[in-house]
């Protein structure tokens, strides 16, 4: 077990990272701050498929504002019901981050198949987008059994790390993630996998076996840290304080107003925390 | 009974479009179309299976966010909406932005499933609430996702109907085109003319959209209100008031 | 909720049925039965990936000592430590049954393919194996990201038919099989999902964040039976009455003797419970 | 100390061909890979981990039975155990039958993962006990999964070596051929001669297989023995005898 700073310094600059889709308290917030704070940069971030509920997209928009990220490659970037990442959305208009669009399947199956260590996946749909056409890792191929029938291959996706947060840690770093299993489909592509988790617990999840099938195995885990609310403002029942995301977005309407919200909220926090 | 609002309207024509479904999805932050499926659910006596996207507590996935989609190509859901910053006369929607891709002078949060689910989800419905010459387009500036396809392409799903705060479109995929159905209580033929940058094809006469008969607003102001609230807190109390009990 | 006679004439004459390895206690024994007592011929099995446990290895070697099976597509066959499966190998060596040779991953991979309704999974490994030389629904196509790199391309597999015990329904329909993930992936790719249970609780799995992660939602399946010790002789707490495999063993080392077992453990046995 | 079985030997051969891996799959029914990779694992101070397949327990898998194939696909799997009913001096193996596929005159049960994790595991080691001339054959009459694989064809593992009753052998992938390594204790070069179909290459003088060392002892029939007893009971006590407590 170590801390969120520990594993920021675990993620190398340029690194491609995955995240989840935070529709539960699977956003590793206190992790992204950590990456702010030692002043990460160009960071690929791959979403799984999409950061845009209000929590994970914020993280995502922040991460964007403190200048860590050359590149998205996403299906979505919103505060969801919030509207839209203002960050993201200047640096994607603006051009300081390049902004590779997918569609939810198409990057699910990439990782999928990053996680078999398959060379590629294929997935019907997208032919006649503008999605496809402006993507060079993914072609439409013949499928080889019925000629004439197209289909589209996708090159396959292994990040170098995946980071998120988890419920609970049992004694042998186990991490039970329940239904959550985009976080078990990140972590077998990845080369590197981290984790902030809410809870420790002194016991092994596979001695029950109802827990047992909501774990990921310890030996995907490359370093845990725990750290109770480290996916605020997203509580651990899945509701969100949303005040915390409205007064991120109004601040981030502005460069300015972003940046005083980071030393305040990101920089301060830390200090006044230590 | 009390006056009947829009948003009764709308989810009575979502659920007509949705009848003898077996099993619809509904995206987030979508209440409008979660409600029209809900009562479509109501009307199937709980037959149909509605899953509401990002809300665990309203939707049965075990094998993650894949698994929707892989239920789809499969031909296992039966109904999807999706929205559009820009929606063409040929049914082409655009959620990536306005301008010289990649560098839009406007940016739309993304194009999330639709570039898939559009083309394996039989009964796709086009929900865009703001009827305007911005958001009905003569052709969309970047395709998230087309309205027809090539023939070659596997192409099972598709939009069936367009449905804004004015009226209500039908299309027809053999022409890709839109045809006006009906236009909404309060609304005119010239408002949606007006408004409306793509041509379309027009009935002889163009009727009224209908309002829900009496049974049906039962339904939607009683149980599908009801489960409704406890999934789009804010939106319901708007919609149905005091029938809803505070959360 | 059913009985195994019900779900047996479900399955029609001819159909390609899907049946789990039996590591765990999934293996529809009861059902096999009710299938052997309907008369049910041409069956097409498919093993995922292997039934090579010494009851799924058993269910399977009644199946096509009964004459109920025209083909077997595998990766092994087998009644585990116990030995051989004597009317598969009979079978196989006389050619009464077809038997098509696979390899476990590359039958996860098409049934996961099925699931996903796309035309074809692909995969490593195979090239320059008998196995691949004999099949056409696996060819070798080059990585389009990468010429001269080759890959197999599996066709992928939906059967009409998958058939399983699971250990509880719940008053929804929803099935719980914990870790026993290929149960999962057999209900997605096929038309029609049968099983027998061994409880039934009034309760929703859905209802209980640990019990959630370890179903299958009850809209995947078809018909559930009632049947508690459906995968007898495995136990539900995985172990085996290994007398009785034995017993079958020893029997169906003949013609003679399996007619005979079966007419006293599948017919008779019947019977006298009615 | 009692008297060394020939089960104490292998194990100890096996532990020293894994020195140094992360993780080790043991397939069905292999109580004898298993102790070997168990004492590893013992060696590791536990860093090891070792997955006993067929066996819900002794393993950690929560996707099903892909995910081990995955995993070695990504290189995650640095051991693996496979056998032959025949098995060739390429290194190829059968697990099909005898004669002329597919209407074999002798049926086994099938090439299981044979046929992707031979090409995956970077040690694969080929475990049969009966070594003779029907078992250790020239050309086996069908490939399950090949010893070694033509450029183009991506292979990141296959055989390190081949373990009998009677030796071991060191596979050399360069040649494709076998090299004997060691004789087992009350075996000679002779026997292994006379009961090997293939040609194989020879040292210059042929040692013996080491027998285990007081400390390895001590571990295998202390904790290993009792890990072993828990999952092949039989086994356990046929090898171990009293020191395992009946279950």
């Amino acid at each position: 077990m170590t801390t969120p700073e520990t594993l920021a310094a675990m993620i190398p600059d340029g690194a491609s990272v995955i995240l989840p889709k935070g529709e539960g308290p699977d956003a590793p917030v206190a992790l992204a701050k950590a990456l702010i704070r030692r002043g990460a940069r160009d960071l690929h971030l791959i979403t799984l498929p999409a950061c845009a509920a209000p929590v994970s997209g914020m993280m995502v928009d922040m991460l964007i504002g403190a200048g860590c990220v050359a590149r998205v490659e996403t299906s979505g970037v919103s505060l969801g019901e919030l509207g839209p990442a203002p960050a993201f959305n200047r640096a994607v208009t603006s051009g300081a981050v390049t902004v590779t669009d997918a569609t939810c399947p198409a990057l699910y199956a990439a990782v999928q198949a990053g996680g078999k260590s398959q060379p590629f996946a294929t997935l019907r749909g997208i032919i006649g987008s503008d999605l496809e056409r402006m993507r060079d890792d993914w072609v439409v191929i013949d499928n080889p059994f019925q000629p004439g029938d197209k289909v589209v291959a996708l090159k396959a996706i292994n990040p170098d790390v995946a980071m998120f947060h988890a419920p609970m840690a049992d004694r042998e770093g186990n991490l039970w993630i329940g239904r959550g299993r985009d976080l078990l489909y990140a972590a077998h592509a990845s080369k590197v996998v981290l984790a902030t988790v809410e809870t420790v617990v002194d016991t092994c999840f596979y001695d029950d076996d109802a827990l047992a099938a909501g774990v990921l195995p310890a030996f995907y885990v490359s370093a845990i840290a725990h750290a109770p609310g480290a996916s605020l403002p997203m509580r651990m029942d899945a509701t969100v304080d949303l005040d915390a995301v409205r007064a991120y977005a109004g601040a981030a309407r502005s460069e300015a107003g972003l940046q005083d919200w980071l030393a305040r909220e990101v920089f301060a926090a830390r200090s006044a925390a230590e | 009974m009390t006056e009947i609002r829009d948003e009764e309207v709308l989810a009575t024509a979502i659920a007509d479009l949705l009848d003898g479904a077996r099993h619809i999805a509904v995206g987030m932050a979508s209440p409008l179309p979660a409600t029209g499926a809900l009562l479509a659910r109501e009307r199937s006596g709980g037959a149909m299976q509605v899953s509401i996207l990002g809300n665990a507590k309203a939707s049965r996935w075990t094998n993650g966010g894949p698994e929707l989609f892989d239920l789809a190509g499969r031909g296992g859901i039966d109904g999807f909406f999706l929205s559009g910053g820009q929606i063409d006369g040929r049914g082409n929607i655009n959620l990536v932005g306005v301008g010289d891709y990649p560098q839009s002078t406007v940016r739309w949060s993304g194009s999330f499933g639709s570039a898939y689910l559009y083309f394996v989800v039989p009964r796709v419905i086009l929900f865009r609430w703001e009827h305007s010459r911005r958001t009905l387009v003569e052709a969309v500036d970047f395709v998230s996702a087309p309205g027809t396809s090539e023939p070659g392409v596997h192409r099972t799903g598709g939009p069936i109907a367009l449905i804004t705060n004015l009226c209500l479109f039908a299309f027809d995929r053999d022409r890709a085109r839109f045809r006006l159905q009906s236009v909404h209580p309060g609304h005119t033929l010239d408002e949606v003319r007006d408004n409306t940058a793509f041509d379309f094809d027009l009935p002889e006469t163009v009727p009224q959209t209908p309002l829900p008969d009496a049974e049906t607003l039962r339904a939607i102001r009683g149980p599908v209100a009801e489960r409704v609230a406890t999934i789009y807190p804010v939106f319901a109390r708007q919609v149905f008031g005091a029938a809803i009990p505070a959360a």
